[in-house]
């Protein structure tokens, strides 16, 4: 139905008040149609945007790439690659799809051991590079996790930040093919104490709450931990998991010349502009003030809808490639949907809908607007596509189509017009896949040493009655051990009504088969005082606590993903730290012979010179055939208990 | 025995009320907000969630759906219609139920699993309990907080229509504790907690919430005699014995302590 | 392009939390001379031409404000003209 | 006793999912001439003596507006004399 005005573009791609147009799909590449707002906009552009024409034409003009956060070689190399200099929209481009957040380029060269020390597995049908991991646990159903950051963004607005960080992660969950069925959120503050831990846990624990709760999303577990280290760098991560047939599984490949290119979901605004390529990949410090308004707002009522117009489209088979927008929105989205399948993709700006008609060519591109999808549809499926978005009340645009090589065996390219300019060509994969690595310097931090030279056997101990009960006392009271539950429960647990286990449980454990009681258990742990003490050996001990913690629910472990909080990679102490946790933790892996299928790296964690610890936090997954047969961790209740033995296993 | 689960963008807990509903016997029929056709169902749930993304406030738009005119019609002629949470919140809206549910006093957004004192036990949706009946189910709310003016809470209270009261503390500063209301007819019934939550030893704190589902499909049975059930809490005998089915056995025998979710395990367990 | 302004208040007898825990704030910014503190909504609606107070009123008392806790008044959007 | 109302809305640039909900609706009840509807705060600040539109603006600034994300308004209340 259309109840909203918004989704009546969604059929027609015909805004109200707007004379009927053909759809935007049989415009035909030649006509640029569709969105009238932003044309008469042009002339706000002294002489319109800067074109690849016009960077022809003058090879010399200076580019602010220096502040956009590319070095002068990495900006050197993208003249090299086009030929000419790049124009404004592609030096926005280049830069978002070159910053650490996105191209991983300290940290690539290391997370390399994941797939080297990988043990064989025949469970894992997508892994570390496509959106989450997918891991098959029965003949014909699959599960998708992944834990991301959302860091930077919690600090400066913790309520937005932490809610579009849930929202980010579920779409990575969607995108794979899966109904997302479950968050977690592994938190770390500053000292509970402190002013500004009393403004930013708030805003992250609402936010979190508020936008899972929204999509009906059972939360069912997390950490909670205080340390003066993440005085100025909280760290907000989400886990999602998600659910879906084997056969359900969605590829992001923009395959299929002629296909056409569907934005799907809300309209682009401002939001977060330079966000991904400012916040994620730069310390704090006293500019960070003026960054503030480069924050995203989250709809998750959008997002439910989302939800399920993607799951309705992949049902019925609409759906030939997928990507979800994330910080570097339709940038990150149009490039790796065309250079993961080599094609080339010819896209018409114009039509994107904007809930700010102003907003220039490279804004578009650059948006992080939340809610997002990109969808490759066959032309003879996209009716139906606009039908789908439209029954659930969101915008869905045909926005551009596959386009083939020109030159036969080498890939496509991606070109972007905007009103008859042309902003952008360029090849796709030089964004995706060919950015600069880095084998940054790494030296052991000059103080581990006396770190660990002061021992816990060096501190007093407890010996009267009185010093014992002292420190019982303040063990009970520490803000790390004391009960959580002020803030779980401001979370849903119960929601969709498969949570078999959550808080206060090791592991949050989920029905996934009302038939057969097939489940899952998930548990997310790391312990940044282990970590910073010893990384390599502190990734190991997050792995197997979250391993133990699955595995104690009965369930069987099988699959890893990781959340890697560091300071700055341009710190050779930090980065000696990250390699050795990354060491830790593919030797950890390949250990207990299970495989590492994907993750995130959050680097410049780190106020000034002064670097949170090494934080790796570690999500396991198990299976459980039955999860009738899963063990609580409590005591049973009387009379039940009457009799029942203790053991202590280990030593 | 048809139940119609209306699902409106937004709706949340509707395959949970849908499964509440199957395992109590009924033949489930979901209903979408923008069809006003009720496909013949018997009775009819709205479910939790945060309807239409539950701005402005909550329910305050689903009101407006296509669905809802039809179920208002039907319920002022006697539709049995039970609202969850959200579904609370839009049946308050829709002035079937008088009231409103406001931000909790607290502020925040709160889940646990929660007592409850089942008083109007004459209700189309709760004549499976016995009157004075404690039971366990899980509230999850962030605008739960039950507001009337004084003359409509005293005349809820006369009349008998306060079918359940959070006991051993209140979870968001509703007044007189009021977990759930009726309308005069008894068909119509809001309930903040979700008894949708607590119909299976595995997932739920206790199987309390059963006796919702089970009591309309007692109520439909016996249709005809259902007149009268205003200020029926004396009412309900029998009820203790006729939770239902799987719920027989279990009605009353929630789990003790607080803490009911984490000692689930041992009911589960017995089963 | 005219703009048409609703204030919806709780009705004084009903409790609102939100206003309570700023004015229970206040003194620890210093602040005691404030008896009071309430938390409204505020919506501005745009009309495509006219602005239609009555239309608005409409609005209002059907879907902006829930009559049973809520009081609202309605305006020609003047700030312009006022500031801030 | 006197009043101040702090109005807080949105910076226009942030999305307003409330608000955009709220206009889809409209179209339900026989409403299509409005072309948008933004929602935020109102609020209400009563002082026990002399207003004071400085405190306010501290009391908006530090508690009631979010600069990150939303803009606010200060005035006097002056509704009585206009009546709604
Ligand atoms: N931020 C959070 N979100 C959800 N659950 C959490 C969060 N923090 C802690 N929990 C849950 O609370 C319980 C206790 O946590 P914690 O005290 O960290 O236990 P442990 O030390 O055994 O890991 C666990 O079930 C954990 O998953």
């Amino acid at each position: 139905m259309t109840t909203q005005p918004d989704t009546a573009t969604s059929g027609a791609a015909t805004p109200r008040g707007v004379p009927n147009q053909p759809p935007a799909a049989s415009a035909g590449p030649a006509k640029p149609s569709g969105f009238a707002a932003t044309d008469v906009l042009v002339s706000q552009f002294d002489g319109g945007p800067d074109t690849v024409e016009r960077a022809l034409a003058t090879p010399e003009e200076l580019q602010p790439h220096a502040d956009l956060g590319l070095k002068d070689d990495e900006y050197d190399r993208i003249r090299q690659i086009l030929g000419r200099r790049p124009t404004a929209s592609e030096l926005a481009m280049y830069s978002i799809m070159w910053s650490e957040h996105c191209s991983y380029k300290s940290s690539k060269v290391h997370l390399r051991q994941f797939g080297e020390k990988a043990p064989k597995n025949t469970r894992m049908l997508a892994g570390i590079g496509e959106n989450a991991g997918v891991v098959q646990i029965s003949d014909d159903l699959a599960v998708t996790f992944k834990v991301e950051s959302h860091n930077h963004p919690s600090f400066v607005e913790p309520y937005q930040g932490a809610a579009t960080g849930v929202g980010g992660i579920v779409r990575d969950i969607l995108a794979m093919g899966a109904r997302p069925i479950a968050v977690m959120d592994p938190l770390r503050f500053g000292a509970a104490e402190h002013p500004d831990t009393a403004r930013v846990l708030p805003g992250v624990v609402a936010g979190i709450g508020g936008y899972g709760n929204c999509l009906g999303l059972p939360n069912i577990g997390g950490e909670v931990v205080f340390d003066p280290c993440y005085q100025g760098n909280p760290l907000v991560n989400a886990l999602s998991i998600g659910v879906l047939p084997v056969e359900r599984l969605q590829k992001k490949e923009a395959a299929g010349i002629g296909n056409v290119v569907v934005l799907l979901g809300a309209r682009t605004g401002r939001d977060g502009i330079g966000g991904v390529s400012v916040l994620a990949s730069a310390t704090f410090d006293e500019g960070a003030e003026q960054r503030r308004p480069s924050v995203q707002v989250g709809d998750p009522f959008m997002e439910k809808l989302l939800i399920e117009s993607c799951l309705e489209m992949y049902d019925a088979g609409l759906v030939v490639g997928i990507q979800d927008l994330g910080g570097a929105g339709l940038t990150c989205a149009l490039t790796e949907t065309a250079a993961a399948a080599g094609t080339g993709m010819r896209v018409y700006l114009e039509r994107v809908p904007l809930r700010e008609p102003s907003m220039s060519p490279t804004e578009i591109l650059a948006s992080e607007s939340q809610e997002r999808m990109l969808l490759i549809v066959a032309p003879d499926k996209l009716d139906a596509v606009l039908r789908t978005a439209e029954k659930w009340g969101v915008w869905a645009t045909a926005i551009g189509e596959v386009t083939p090589s020109e030159t036969p065996g080498l890939p496509g390219r991606l070109v972007i017009s905007w009103n008859d300019y042309t902003v952008v060509d360029v090849p796709p994969g030089s964004l995706a896949d060919d950015g600069p690595v880095y084998a940054r310097p790494l030296r052991e931090p000059a103080d581990l040493i006396l770190l660990q030279a002061d021992r816990a056997e060096t501190l007093p101990r407890p010996s009267t009655p009185d010093e014992l009960r002292e420190t019982l006392l303040r063990m009970v009271a520490s803000p790390n051990l004391c009960d959580k539950t002020w803030i779980t429960e401001q979370y849903d647990r119960y929601v969709l009504g498969n949570t078999v286990l959550a808080q206060p449980e090791d592991a949050g454990v989920l029905r996934l088969d009302e038939q057969t009681g097939l489940g899952v258990a998930l548990s997310v742990d790391g312990n940044g005082r282990f970590a910073r003490l010893d990384p390599y050996e502190g990734a190991k001990l997050a792995l197997a606590e979250a391993y133990r913690n699955v595995a104690v629910t009965g369930a069987e472990p099988v699959a890893v993903t990781d959340c890697l909080n560091f300071g700055s990679p341009e710190d050779p102490a930090v980065m000696w730290q990250f390699a050795e946790a990354v060491r830790g933790l593919a030797d950890g892996c390949q250990q207990l012979g299970i495989p590492v299928t994907g993750g995130n790296v959050s680097f410049y964690n780190q106020t000034g010179a002064a670097a949170i610890h090494p934080t790796p936090v570690v999500g396991v997954l198990g299976v459980l055939d039955d999860v009738a047969r899963r063990v609580p961790m409590g005591f049973r209740t009387p009379p039940a208990a009457d009799g029942d033995l203790l053991f202590l296993l280990g030593d | 025995m048809r139940i119609g689960v209306v699902t409106f963008p937004g709706s949340l807990d509707d395959g949970d009320a849908a499964r509440a509903a199957r395992i109590a016997g009924a033949e489930v029929v979901r209903l979408w907000h923008g069809d006003p056709e009720l496909h013949g169902v018997d009775g009819v749930i709205l479910p939790g969630g945060f309807s239409y993304g539950d701005a402005l406030r909550c329910g305050a738009i689903a009101r407006f759906a296509p669905v809802m005119e039809t179920i208002a019609d039907a319920a002022r002629g006697g539709l049995p219609v039970l609202g969850i949470c959200n579904g609370f919140q839009i049946l308050c809206e829709a002035h079937l139920l008088p009231g409103a549910l406001t931000r909790n006093q607290h502020l925040h957004f709160r889940n646990r699993d929660q007592w409850l004192r089942v008083e109007a036990t004459g209700t189309a949706w709760t004549n499976a309990y016995a009157p004075g009946q404690e039971i366990l189910i899980p509230v999850k709310n962030g605008e739960g907080c039950f507001a009337a003016d004084q003359r409509t809470l005293d005349e809820l209270e006369a009349e008998g229509r306060v079918v359940a009261r959070y006991l051993r503390g209140n979870p968001n500063g509703s007044q007189r504790d009021i977990a759930a209301i009726t309308n005069a007819a008894g068909n119509v019934v809001g309930i903040m907690p979700h008894p949708e939550h607590a119909v299976e030893a595995l997932t739920g704190p206790s199987l309390d919430g059963l006796g919702f589902f089970t009591s309309v499909l007692r109520h439909l049975a016996g249709a005809g005699q259902e007149a009268a059930l205003v200020g029926a809490q004396v009412q309900g005998g029998p009820a203790a014995s006729v939770v239902g089915g799987q719920g027989a056995q279990v009605a009353g025998g929630h789990l003790a302590g607080e803490h009911g979710a984490q000692l689930a395990g041992g009911q589960g367990a017995q089963r | 392009m005219s703009r048409v302004v609703v204030d919806v208040m709780l009705k004084p007898e009903i409790l609102d939390p939100q206003g309570q825990a700023v004015a229970n704030a206040l003194p620890r910014l210093g602040i005691s001379d404030v008896s009071s503190v309430r938390i409204g909504r505020r919506i501005e609606i745009e009309f495509a031409g006219e602005p239609d107070l009555d239309r608005a009123r409409e609005i209002a008392d059907k879907l902006l404000a829930n009559p049973v806790i809520e009081d609202f008044s309605i305006r020609l959007d003047d700030t312009v003209a006022e500031g801030a």
